[in-house]
């Protein structure tokens, strides 16, 4: 799930400066030192690989980010994602942490997983 | 894990093609190409619609019901060619959109 | 074998995704998705580019070295939400390319 903290200064297209963000796993092609830039949002996401929680970031443009900052509650994956505008670089403050495990469905006395 | 969606190289050889009877110039160039995985979230560089940001949210909570979305093309540039017409002409002629500059997740 | 690049229906429910808590209206509505085979020679009704004819070629020519073009949305339509922003206010917003018209390889 997502918690998206839009905080109220409004994305940075709308004063036309574009926001620096930090970036890791799948930066730009054109990216230097792990950054990107955006008309919208900086992210920071924590998803279950295999067990292993694995942190991504990055750079979400403004189309959709009323979407992807708020994520589908129920995504196959487990995984948090958090998005700020605030300030360059503000996704480097941001610490998702992955959603509790969702208890095994009891169904006719045997547990399906 | 499956790189993520980005440009290819993608060398492309009019000869081997079989076009050289009637192409002068180039008889090669990169054309580049489009591939890897379109997943959440999609990162502006990607500059994903409002549609392929929902389908990707579908396909992450029901992957059978729902594809990702693609690795694409989003934008294009021309190269002119040097040929010879049907009526045997030499021409010289600009063709849009033939190769990749960018590529998004649609 | 696997049928050709066409649109299908994807009905979206908002309240299944979680978004009811900021979502007044609608709360479903059908987006459609593009799927299906982008293979030679590419109908016009898909509007391929010539990039797109051109990979499309050279994936015949040498499929492991190239993919095959892949059926996206070509033309999307907008729809509006009613909805309440982060400073509760509510909010009648147009979203651009909300629904599938047509699909196409690219």
């Amino acid at each position: 799930s997502g918690k998206e903290t839009f905080g109220s200064t409004a994305p940075a297209s709308s004063s036309q400066r574009l926001l620096w963000c930090h970036c890791y796993h799948h930066c730009p092609e054109d990216s230097t030192n792990n950054t990107c830039r955006t008309d919208g949002y900086c992210f920071t996401m924590v998803e279950d690989e295999g067990g292993v929680p694995v942190q991504t970031a990055g750079c979400l443009g403004l189309v959709g980010s009323e979407f992807q900052c708020r994520d589908a509650g129920n995504s196959r994956q487990r995984r948090s994602l958090e998005c700020c505008t605030d300030e360059d670089y503000c996704n480097k403050n941001l610490h998702p942490t992955l959603p509790p495990l969702k208890p095994p469905l009891y169904v006719d006395g045997k547990i399906h997983h | 894990a499956r790189l993520r969606c980005h440009r290819r190289r993608l060398h492309v050889n009019f000869k081997e093609m079989g076009w050289d009877d009637w192409i002068i110039a180039p008889l090669e160039y990169d054309a580049y190409h489009c591939d890897g995985a379109c997943d959440f979230p999609i990162r502006s560089h990607l500059e994903p619609t409002n549609h392929a940001i929902i389908q990707t949210l579908i396909n992450s909570m029901d992957p059978e019901s729902t594809p990702p979305t693609c690795c694409v093309p989003t934008r294009l540039s021309p190269i002119s060619i040097l040929y010879i017409d049907s009526a045997n002409n030499v021409v010289y002629k600009q063709y849009e959109d033939m190769v990749v500059e960018s590529c998004g997740c649609r």
